[in-house]
């Protein structure tokens, strides 16, 4: 036991001091990976970030219930008791028709013809946001809302609804998309590094075995150097990405400015980007393992 | 000890190095294998650390048979042997004290202890003072002296050694024989190949003569 | 002459038969160089697709003339006049007060209110598109126009320009960006296998310089590698980037649909792809003179 | 041809390996280093194609300050000169065939040329036959002697060999010297090192008996 630890820390030991010992090699294969991770990494980040805008248009996969212009105080009370009552139903909003009006005035372009209106032309409605945003549940909703008294027209913004189901769908594919890179991006950057490596120490591995190593003695720095190394690209890939959102987000800024919104890309919490981290490490020790088993052996 | 009995030994492709080799050597012996350039004495002495396998006959260690051994048992059948290469095999990206101490990592030795096997090694070859040196920074036979500190540092019963005075001196090859002596001295099993006829003359101890891959008497 | 283009024609040779020598090996560098390369490649892509879709909308850079209800049409034909002798002025479209309503009446959601109205409240119009997009531009030509007889109101969708100044800003940043990573990632992974090559040769290099062999000769295969190696980064960033393209056009498909539209995104064409290609290569030849220049002079 | 004039050699932070070395070698002439391992040998072989540089005196080769070029004219020295080194130096991931034909690269033959003169050198070493192999499936002599090879086919005028016969018995050894005295008898100049006092017993040829870095009269 005492024996097994410290061959362990030998190992740890030997590992660390050949990055640091090439302090410029090791710094260039932290940036190579990094490079690598920062591809999916950033795309994560951005991905995650256009989540978050899509969520809030969410709220969009709603319907809008007209009344007659004739429907009376009572009508209007009676289908709000009746949507309150409807499980499906989230929340609902009563828009008088005086508040329609004024807000339709405050839209950029439309207050001439507003002002040219004699009288109020519009009807009062609801907005109901329903709890099920899939397309097939809001039509079902509007199909059944149609057929209450007073209701004039029921508007499905299910266009809206189908329009987020397809972004997520983008979305999650180019997840994958970039999960299988990273992966494999990674996996590939260790693999190909240990194999040099192994090629480098060709030597010194036929002289221990000579003497006397078992292969898990001479394998075990590989272990550790392609897990320290996978440790280091992710770091690197966390800063780019990092970098690069925050170059971005000098662009967003104007473009929110311009919105008056103050939305701005969000950086990788820390849970994130400890689990990069980690991620990018136990990949690190996938490809130097990879790579132990195919060249080892092939070193006489 | 060892012991070979009728083993031969033919490379892929090649003619037949060994053939039909049979000696044994009791623990504590001293044996010469001699013979011209290409008789096989680096071949026979590969057998023993089961660098190469033999082709027939069977190779015994310490009543192991080394021919049959699995792959992962390697390891432990060399760390007992001392073994000093013909190309002595040395690092040239470590340190002379470095190439020393290289078996001692895998042994079960405290940091303190492994220190004075090492520099007692060196000092027994001569190269204690050059421990920070590169081995390229070595003259060699210097390198050869470096080898031959390696493979005694962990204080093996056997030794086997390929040509370990072919870059030395005839005052310096006997000064290397002498330490070759000492251990035999205390009891390890010693087997030497060499091409220099005059190193062994008058010198006690076995003398196996090879010649195209077999024994003579 | 001779003697140096079969000195030319070994090192190719010898660059090439060292990459397919090791196929497995060879595979792994351009997967890993072409994984990194992919990241700016392929944000490159979707820019320039970006840049498609907001050209699209640059038609909104656009001045709207609302004439005074009592105008005549001797007033409309003075002010069209007057715009197509103004040099600022790119295009002019009349957007008579009938077509305004129909185009009203077809907004979604409007129907009920357009119906609602009496009688038409809205004005003659005309929609003007500015030569010069930037929003001081715009605010200029509006400022004049409002001078003219007949005109109620001039409205400058600079709004819009602002924030298509804003998007073509991120995204001039991001291509900033995403091309220094490009070179920075090329030329690191270029750098570091030439690097582990030239390590892994060291005994070849040294031997080949005792026995008379000239730095640039033991030099010139390296480079050949470096800038094959690019080059076939190059190839595999391209495959990289098609995937992905081809992936998230599954998506766009859904989300264009919904939209009822064609769009998808566009793969990169010939010339962009042979200049990546080439790039690359480039990238490579550069990485390998900076490796070859520092480590070859290490051994000694 | 060769001329050292009050040559010393110290290695950085070591004593002093050579001191005030003087001696003229003509074209066409045949001499031996001789000297105990350490004695300064390989050092002395080192300064002629400048792998060494003398920390004093000059060196002079066909009339050339050697200690004195420029990094980039060593390549049009070095082809000029036909080395053996001690550690042989051969590739072990190239084939024997490649070995010899390495220099013939850099100079200025036809692919058949070459073809020729790699197959005579391999030829004249005994190694024909042998070209496919890999160099580690040589025994140690016949290394060796593929060393020699190498130096010898780009049919230099200047032949410097160190220790090429350490790992040969004395038949052996004997055959590999009347190689280089055929090329001697041709007119190349030869200088070969050796610790073997045995082996330039009874030959013609100058004697450089070097003793802790000087040389003896
Ligand atoms: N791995 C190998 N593959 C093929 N042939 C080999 C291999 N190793 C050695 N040989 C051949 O076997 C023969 C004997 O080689 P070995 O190295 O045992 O000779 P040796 O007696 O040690 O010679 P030397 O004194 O020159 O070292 C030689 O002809 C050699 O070419
Ligand atoms: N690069 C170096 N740096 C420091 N010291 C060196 C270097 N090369 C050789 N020496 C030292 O110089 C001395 C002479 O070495 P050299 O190799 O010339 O001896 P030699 O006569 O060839 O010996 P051998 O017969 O053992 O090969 C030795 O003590 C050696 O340790
Ligand atoms: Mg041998
Ligand atoms: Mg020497």
């Amino acid at each position: 036991m005492r024996t097994w630890l410290r061959h362990h820390r030998q190992a740890v030991a030997l590992a660390l001091g050949k990055l640091l010992a090439q302090k410029a090699a090791a710094l260039l294969n932290a940036l190579v990976i990094g490079v690598a991770l920062a591809l999916p990494a950033g795309g994560y980040a951005l991905l995650a970030n256009l989540l978050a805008v899509t969520q809030r248009f969410a709220p969009e996969a709603q319907l809008s219930l007209f009344l007659r212009t004739e429907a009376t105080k009572a009508d209007a009370d009676a289908i709000a008791d009746r949507l309150k009552a409807d499980a499906r139903v989230a929340t609902t909003r009563f828009v008088s028709r005086d508040a329609a009006l004024k807000s339709l005035r405050a839209t950029e372009g439309l207050a001439e013809v507003v002002a040219a209106l004699g009288k109020n032309p519009l009807p009062d409605a609801f907005v109901v946001h329903a709890r099920d945003p899939s397309p097939e549940a809001l039509d079902a909703l509007a199909r059944d809302l149609r057929g209450l008294g007073g209701v004039a027209h029921v508007q499905v913004d299910s266009a809206w609804a189908r329009r987020l189901a397809a972004i997520a769908a983008t979305g999650r594919i180019a997840t994958g998309v970039l999960a299988a890179l990273l992966a494999v991006g990674l996996i590939a950057v260790t693999f190909n590094t240990i194999r040099l490596q192994i090629l480098t120490h060709a030597e010194e591995i036929t002289v221990s075995r000579l003497i006397g190593a078992t292969d898990g003695y001479i394998a075990r720095p590989f272990y550790y150097f392609g897990s320290l190394q996978g440790v280091a690209g992710g770091v690197v890939a966390l800063a780019i990405v990092w970098l690069g959102l925050a170059a971005l987000n000098l662009g967003v800024q104007d473009l929110a400015d311009s919105f008056g919104s103050t939305f701005r890309l969000a950086f990788p919490g820390a849970a994130d980007a400890s689990s990069l981290v980690g991620f990018a490490g136990l990949l690190g020790w996938l490809g130097s393992y990879l790579s132990v088993s195919v060249h080892l052996r092939k070193i006489s | 000890m060892i012991s070979f009995s009728g083993v031969g030994k033919r490379y892929r492709g090649g003619h037949e190095v060994l053939a039909d080799v049979s000696f044994t050597l009791d623990a504590g012996e001293f044996a010469f294998v001699i013979g011209r350039s290409g008789a096989g004495k680096s071949t026979l002495l590969k057998l023993i650390p089961a660098i190469e396998r033999p082709s027939s006959g069977t190779v015994l260690v310490n009543g192991q048979n080394v021919g049959a051994l699995r792959r992962a048992a390697l390891p432990y059948l060399r760390r007992n042997l001392g073994l000093v290469f013909q190309d002595q095999k040395l690092l040239y990206d470590r340190s002379v004290y470095d190439n020393v101490a290289l078996p001692l990592a895998f042994s079960d030795h405290s940091p303190r202890e492994a220190e004075r096997r090492a520099r007692a090694a060196l000092d027994k070859v001569g190269l204690l003072g050059r421990e920070r040196a590169n081995p390229v920074q070595l003259s060699g036979g210097e390198q050869q002296r470096l080898a031959i500190a390696r493979a005694v540092v962990n204080r093996p019963a056997i030794l086997v050694a390929d040509e370990p005075t072919a870059n030395l001196d005839a005052e310096s090859a006997r000064a290397i024989l002498e330490i070759f002596a000492a251990f035999h001295q205390v009891g390890v099993t010693v087997l030497i190949a060499t091409h220099d006829e005059a190193l062994i003359a008058g010198r006690a101890g076995r003398t196996l003569r090879l010649s195209n891959g077999r024994l003579l008497a």
